[in-house]
């Protein structure tokens, strides 16, 4: 079973991209920083209790699934959006959303376009491999309007063309544009058109098959959405979990009450483990991808429910 | 005899007449220049199309390169420093300079390490490349991979301790008995060295002595990964290809065939495939418990590749051999595990050392198509990581230079040697 | 030329050839070869180009495989069992047109190969020996060196010595100095004439007819795989029976 | 009688198996293919096991489903709608085209530098030396990026070319060299195009046929014409002539900018030409070291005796030396073409569109049919390197000299 | 051996060789050569390794460059006019050594090719003067056979008769004999005679002393560049002056 592997080896193997800043990409000194690799660091941290107990593998948008099919990672968190055919036909597990998306397109300024239906004749440029050609394609033939694309591997390398002029228009998940134009030398040249094109949940996923560790991971997560919903932070989750507290769900989820983390064959601080290695869900989205960084991604859908977004951890009890 | 022509017969020379230096239109700068610049008027032309064509190149680089920044933080500040000059940013070299080499992930307080082992391995590839030197310092070629390995990944010294002296048991074992019969002097080699592995492997498991941080495969990276895959992946693949030649030669049809079958499906599939099949496949093909660690699948598929083409080399080798050194060796009575070790293989070898060689440089460029499955060689740190950050955003040129001088050094090197090799061959075999 | 070489002939058999046949795909290059040889005696083989001289003795030291007919090697039966084939290698030694040393080891080295690993004699006592044998065909000196650095007369003079390391009972020549320089010819024919002297067992396949006439107790006539004529030199040589050999001895003493 | 049928027909003993040269081979035979078949029953074992393990089979029925992803170059009509299969087919058909296309510049490359390389000029020797060992000594994969970055970062984007004052300009008003590709004048066929078409073809059979009347000449008469000028006279005239008096039956339609792109033209995508000029600058240094190697392989002696037969060297070359020198030359040649073929398949680099980046990346990635699609790629590029290793043996065998 | 051939020898100077001098680099091959050679003259070359023999006849059809000195070959200076070099090359013929035939042409188009294309002789003629050589080189049967099809001997046939289809006046041979087999320098020696015979105008570097007792009337011998000696075939082999003819010719003849 995977859980026994990864205590096994000592280190969880985590599938991230290959950089795209905000989600997963190492820094000048190689370490891996991001909304994606906190998830991973997260679920490294509950099942080791050492959020640095990681081996990041970056993997493209062709890579990634042959990556987990094969066995080479133990979980993907790559910006993956869930659809049917990933859940049931590649034989996968998506055990939650990180992260509601949908597709944008983002163009030069002076190219004078407003609209993605003014994109008539345009060249844009696209990962392959991803659901966002498969929509690409469906788009612009619903609209009935012709285009080029232009297939590139990495988001760098959309970037690159992008940048050189190679691609009218570049095409991805809204979020990924943001954190693509936010790393360019003058993000206000450049706009994001208002058009979503698409659902992009995106979340993490394991193979199909080992329900007991696809529950880990789902419930690791589930534990950094809930731990932002009942206000547990990195900062007083040390404070928190020392002694019971007067909140029953909190206890729970903390292991100061009853103990869920066997049923998962975790420690009981797993989830104590998973929030203190990077914050909980808001915590990790200010910090990545928030308003404060230079992505600016506003909460939107991904608020909590509470305060109508649609992030909704289920009750742990 | 009749009219022979009186004057011109009976001459004998009584004095010798002494060598004298050529006239000067044979020699000298002027001819040079006339015999190599102008010989003729369309050549001339030549000549000044080619000085014309050589300005256009260094006029367009020289000042870029010349005028190149070496210390910047960012393409950004870069551009700053140029005020819309144009010239190079070399400082992105300056600053990744360690993940150009190393890779992002290798630790930066033990770079030390992989430099030695870069630094040891030309004493071990000496004796190998240059036969001249004293045949005693093979011993250290066999020692290089062991001390390589721990050098590179770490962890106990036992490890490739044991892994020595079992290949060390094993030699002596196969010496002592292979006077005997090949196939005794084989098995027995092979025994002993596994005995040696099992036995070692029990009695040291845990022991952890003269241990060295350890470090994961995914964490190598940059040129050294380029390097470290070439290397071994050569080395492996020639006594692979050895077998595979004598298979292809062999008057055993299944055997023969085997080995046909498998050199012309490798040959014929583009490398890339392969590591595909390493990236994706292979992992499907072991046992479901165990995933073997993406560099070792990349470097057995590599290795297949290069042992086809080598083996391809090393029939050609034993093609050139005269037929009359096979049947020297039979008529002497030498069966053929001897002939091929003492007779044939030291010459087939030597002869192919050149086209090895080449097959060498060949797969030490074809290295970088790794970065294509995801890892991280020098290659795919430029196109992944180092442009892919918001401060080097842009620097194609600088980098990809750099990437193909060090290419250029090493592979120009290679080739250089064989051609000195095959040089040396020539005058050595008559 | 020298006196004839006095024959030492005896009345044991060293090899023994019977009704030999051998094909080469359809083609039939050895028809119904009888031949037997005394220890001691000393054969030339002569005949035009293709008649199948090599093919004959390559047979009897299994280079080529015969495909009818039995030959025995000093009481051992060729067949194709390995050990036999082993055994009769260590009695034959065998001389090549083009010497075929091994380029790659030292004039010693390619003398005590074979000893050491065949007949597994210590390294010692086989370099002993192998000077011994130097020595006889006047190169000791040579010891060192590499094949390629010696003359083709030296070369072939190291061939015989190798074979001898083995101490075969029967030596096999392949026109051993038609490849030689004409100046270099005589070093190697005086080696032959006085191992032949030593009352070595000796065919011969050569067009040196002053060999002939000086060495050899018998001299076959070889054509299109059939031994044609065989005699004693003296008698070969004056009143050649077929024409076919009057026409070759015609061509081959003519220029 | 021995080794056939021995009279004393010893029974068979087992030592026998390792001893006699009979049963050795069929010993040593039935090893390997024991070892052999259990390698292979291992691996397929496994390879089930693991299959089934994670609930995964194999199954070709994906080829048939809607592909639902777009190619930017294609031979053949193909949409978002068309199957997987007709996507592989996309990309073989562009495998094949970027071969074909690089196969003949690289060897338009290397015959010249190869031929220069042997040239009298010392710089012009030196300076095709310097191509060939900066090419040869760098790998493929560094050019085909450094060439799309060129393509990409150095030309100028097609909006360049709009404004009042464009940065860039067209070359002649027809052609334009953009980052995304390189736009050309088609030809528009109007009626009677076929008649100047064929008055080309015939021409061109026409330039043939009088070199071999005038070789026929020489060799009835030993009049020896003119060859050059007629040829290039019998190239042109007739082809003009009758355009002009069709009243110019063939129109070209110029790339003019509308739009994001230009339109109209003939578009040669920039991935295009990056794959194609870097295999074919990178294998043209191999090929340049072929053919230089295959004139040096005719030995001086040949050139010497027809030079002693009073041929003078444009001759010598033509009818001595490279008669010779291409029997040299074109077996690694065609193997250097094999090269290309496989070394296309770098493709995905630059985002072009041939078999490994359809079947072999798109449709694998989005049907995760892995073991499927790579299978039929090796298929793929087997079968080719069998096809070319087959016009290799023909060619062989067809020029093999003659010998005893 | 037969006897010597009758000679032909005129007053027309046929090559005129005056203090000629060749450097490679800074290499002296050949020191101040002064030879005169006579219309219908044979001589023969001779002399140790490395003398300069091949370099000297190599100079006479410009297949090398002189630096020093003049030539001229039937009334044509040699100079680096190639109208001249033409004419000369036309006018001499040359077999090698290694024969040189060219392996992708039959006999036959080796034979035509030169004439066809320098002399512009119509196929049809040049084939039938080629049938003629062929005859007289006894080939004519392999006309249509490639060269790797021949025997040595047999392919430098051929290579005489490419050169007489030119018909030159003159014939260089360099060595024509010493890369056959023994049977078949006579056959090439017989040709070269028949060709003596007629009085073709030859120089011809060999060490094959019977044909130069036989054929030649004059007898050269070189060595470090220069003539050292020449003279008739009888006094030459019988009374050598210099020294190192003295040597040279007991080396050669000696075995
Ligand atoms: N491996 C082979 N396959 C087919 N035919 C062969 C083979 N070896 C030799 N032959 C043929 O067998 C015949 C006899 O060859 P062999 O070498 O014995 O002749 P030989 O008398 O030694 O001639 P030579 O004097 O030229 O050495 C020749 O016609 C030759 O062409
Ligand atoms: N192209 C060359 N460059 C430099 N030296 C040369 C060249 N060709 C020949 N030589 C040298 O010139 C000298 C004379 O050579 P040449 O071939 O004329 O000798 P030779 O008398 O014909 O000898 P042989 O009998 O071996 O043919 C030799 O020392 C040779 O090494
Ligand atoms: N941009 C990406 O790499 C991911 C695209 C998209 N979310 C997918 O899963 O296919
Ligand atoms: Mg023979
Ligand atoms: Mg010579």
């Amino acid at each position: 079973a995977t859980l026994d592997d990864v205590k096994a080896r000592g280190k969880l193997n985590c599938g991230v991209t290959t950089g795209l800043v905000g989600f997963a990409a190492p820094d000048a000194n190689g370490n891996w920083e991001g909304f994606d690799v906190a998830v991973c660091r997260a679920v490294a941290a509950a099942v080791l209790g050492d959020p640095n107990a990681v081996e990041f593998v970056p993997t493209t948008g062709k890579t990634r699934f042959t990556a987990l099919a094969s066995g080479e990672i133990d979980m993907l968190a790559r910006n993956t959006t869930w659809t049917f055919s990933r859940d049931t036909d590649l034989k996968f597990d998506f055990v939650g959303i990180n992260y509601y998306d949908g597709q944008g397109f983002i163009v030069p300024k002076a190219l004078g376009v407003t609209s993605a239906k003014d994109l008539d004749g345009a060249t844009v440029c696209i990962q392959t491999g991803t659901t966002t050609e498969l929509n690409l394609a469906d788009y612009f033939r619903a609209n009935n309007i012709s285009y080029e694309p232009v297939p590139i591997e990495t988001n760098a390398e959309g970037q690159q063309q992008y940048l050189a002029g190679a691609c009218d228009a570049y095409t991805t998940d809204a979020s990924g544009l943001a954190a693509t134009r936010a790393t360019f030398e003058t993000p206000s040249d450049h706009v994001i058109l208002p058009e979503i094109i698409s659902k992009e949940p995106l979340g993490p996923l394991v193979r199909h098959g080992d329900n007991d560790w696809g529950d880990i991971v789902m419930w690791t997560l589930n534990a950094l959405i809930a731990a932002e919903e009942y206000g547990v932070t990195s900062a007083n989750v040390e404070e928190l979990s020392a002694a019971a507290g007067d909140n029953p769900e909190v206890n729970r989820l903390l292991g100061t009450e009853d103990n869920l983390g066997a049923m998962i064959g975790l420690d009981a601080t797993w989830a104590k483990d998973a929030i203190a290695a990077g914050g909980n869900y808001g915590e990790i989205f200010e910090k990545n991808i928030g308003e404060s960084t230079p992505i600016g991604l506003a909460r939107g859908l991904n608020a909590q429910w509470t305060e109508g977004g649609l992030l909704y951890a289920p009750p742990f009890r | 005899m009749s009219d022979t022509h009186a004057e011109s017969v009976a001459f004998v020379r009584e004095t010798a007449i002494p060598p004298a230096l050529p006239p000067a239109t044979v020699s000298g700068p002027v001819k040079w220049m006339r015999d190599n610049l102008f010989p003729t008027w369309a050549n001339g032309l030549l000549t000044v199309a080619a000085l014309y064509i050589i300005y256009l190149i260094l006029s367009s680089s020289l000042p870029w390169l010349l005028g190149g920044i070496w210390n910047a933080e960012s393409l950004a500040q870069c551009r700053e420093i140029l005020q819309g000059n144009s010239a190079a940013c070399f400082a992105v070299l300056s600053e990744r300079w360690n993940q150009l080499l190393f890779g992002f992930k290798y630790p930066p307080e033990l770079y030390w390490r992989p430099t030695l082992a870069f630094v040891l391995l030309f004493i071990a590839a000496a004796p190998v490349l240059f036969f001249d030197l004293p045949r005693k310092l093979l011993i250290f070629t066999g020692i290089y991979p062991f001390l390589a390995y721990w050098l590179i990944w770490g962890g106990t010294i036992l490890t490739p301790l044991i892994a020595l002296l079992g290949v060390v048991v094993g030699y002596l074992v196969f010496n002592r008995f292979v006077k005997g019969s090949f196939a005794a002097g084989m098995f027995g080699g092979v025994a002993a060295a596994l005995v040696v592995w099992i036995l070692g492997g029990m009695v040291f498991s845990g022991a952890d002595l003269f241990s060295l941080r350890s470090v994961s495969s995914r964490d190598l990276g940059g040129f050294m990964l380029n390097m470290m895959l070439g290397i071994t992946c050569v080395s492996l693949s020639v006594p692979i290809g050895i077998a595979l030649a004598l298979g292809r030669q062999s008057d055993l049809p299944i055997v023969k065939y085997i080995c046909v079958v498998f050199i012309e499906f490798i040959r014929g599939v583009p490398l890339i495939t392969l590591l595909f099949v390493a990236s994706v496949m292979l992992s499907y093909f072991f046992p479901p418990e165990r995933t073997v660690d993406l560099f070792l699948r990349v470097v057995i598929m590599i290795t297949m590749f290069s042992s086809a083409y080598i083996a391809e080399v090393i029939r050609g080798g034993l093609a050139a051999l005269p037929k009359g050194q096979y049947e020297a060796a039979d008529s002497l009575g030498l069966d053929y595990p001897q002939a091929m070790r003492l007779i044939i293989l030291p010459q087939a070898l030597k002869i192919s050392i050149p086209g090895i060689v080449n097959i060498a440089v060949g797969l030490f460029k074809d290295t970088t198509l790794v970065s294509v499955i995801t890892l991280f060689d020098i290659v795919g740190m430029i196109r992944g990581p180092i442009l892919a950050s918001t401060d080097w955003n842009g620097v194609y040129w600088e980098l990809f230079m750099f990437a193909s001088v060090l290419f250029f050094i090493v592979c120009y090197s290679i080739s250089q040697y064989s051609q000195w090799l095959e040089r040396r061959l020539a005058t050595d075999h008559r | 030329m020298t006196e004839a070489v006095e024959m030492k002939v005896s009345d044991e058999i060293a090899i023994s050839i019977q009704n030999m046949n051998k094909w080469y795909g359809t083609f039939h290059v050895l028809r119904d070869i009888d031949l037997t040889v005394y220890r001691g005696e000393r054969i030339v083989i002569c005949g035009p180009s293709g008649s199948g001289k090599s093919t004959l003795i390559r047979c009897i030291n299994a280079l080529e495989e015969h495909q009818k007919g039995r030959i025995e090697v000093d009481g051992t039966m060729l067949s194709s069992d390995i050990k036999n084939i082993d055994k009769i290698r260590r009695e034959v030694g065998m001389v090549f047109q083009h010497f075929n040393l091994f380029p790659h080891l030292t004039i010693l080295e390619n003398c005590t190969l074979a000893p050491i690993w065949v007949r597994k004699i210590p390294k010692k006592t086989a370099e002993e020996t192998a000077m011994h044998f130097l020595k006889k065909v006047k190169i000791p000196e040579q010891a060192d060196k590499y094949p390629g650095q010696l003359s083709g007369g030296q070369q072939q003079r190291v061939a015989i010595a190798r074979s001898l390391c083995m101490r075969p009972r029967i030596m096999l020549f392949d026109e051993p100095t038609s490849a030689l320089d004409p100046e270099m010819i005589k070093e190697v024919l005086d080696t032959m004439i006085e191992l032949a002297e030593e009352g070595m067992t000796m065919l011969c396949v050569t067009h040196e007819m002053g060999f002939a006439r000086q060495v050899a107790n018998r001299v076959i006539f070889m054509d299109e795989g059939q031994i044609v004529e065989q005699n004693e030199p003296e008698e070969f040589f004056k009143n050649p029976k077929s024409p076919r050999t009057k026409l070759f001895l015609s061509q081959i003493l003519g220029h | 009688m021995t080794t056939l049928s021995d009279p004393t027909q010893e029974s068979f003993r087992l030592s026998m198996l390792l001893n006699d040269t009979r049963y050795r081979s069929i010993t040593f035979q039935a090893i390997a293919l024991i070892l052999l078949v259990a390698a292979i029953w291992y691996l397929m074992s496994n390879l089930f096991a693991n299959l089934e393990e994670q609930g995964l089979n194999i199954s070709y029925s994906f080829l048939g489903s809607t592909a639902g992803y777009d190619i930017n170059q294609t031979l053949i009509p193909y949409s978002s709608q068309s199957t997987n299969l007709r996507a592989a087919f996309v990309g073989v058909l562009n495998t094949l085209l970027v071969a074909v296309l690089a196969c003949v510049m690289a060897t338009i490359f290397g015959v010249i530098a190869g031929v220069l390389r042997l040239s009298n000029n010392w710089l012009v020797r030196k300076l095709m030396a310097v191509y060939v060992e900066i090419f040869r000594n760098i790998p493929v994969l560094i050019w085909i990026l450094i060439i799309y970055f060129i393509m990409t970062a150095a030309m100028p984007a097609p909006s360049a070319f709009r404004g009042d004052e464009p940065a860039a300009s067209m070359i002649l008003g027809s052609f334009a060299f953009t980052n995304r590709g390189v736009y050309i004048p088609s030809p528009v066929l109007e009626p009677g195009w076929m008649i100047v078409v064929a008055t080309f073809v015939a021409s061109i059979i026409g330039i043939v046929a009088y070199r071999r009347y005038s070789t026929k000449l020489l060799y009835d008469t030993g009049r020896l014409l003119p060859r050059f000028w007629p040829s290039v006279a019998i190239f042109f005239i007739p082809t003009l002539l009758v355009f002009f008096l069709m009243g110019r039956p063939i129109s070209l339609d110029y790339p003019a900018l509308a739009g994001f792109n230009f339109r109209g033209g003939l578009q040669i995508g920039a991935p295009l030409i990056a794959l194609w000029f870097a295999l074919s600058i990178y294998t043209g240094a191999f090929i340049a070291e072929n053919v230089r190697a295959g004139i040096q392989a005719v030995s001086r002696g040949q050139s010497e005796a027809a030079a002693a037969l009073g041929l003078r060297p444009g001759r010598i070359m033509n009818l001595v030396v490279l008669p010779q020198a291409l029997r040299v030359i074109i077996p690694p040649l065609i193997s250097q073409y094999l090269n290309i073929t496989k070394n296309s398949s770098l493709a995905i680099l630059v985002g072009y569109a041939d078999i490994t980046a359809t079947l072999g990346g798109i449709t694998l990635n989005q049907t995760g049919r892995a073991i499927e699609c790579v299978l039929l790629l090796m298929l793929f590029y087997l079968t080719i390197s069998l096809i070319i290793s087959l016009i290799l043996n023909v060619y062989n065998s067809a020029v093999r000299l003659r010998e005893r």
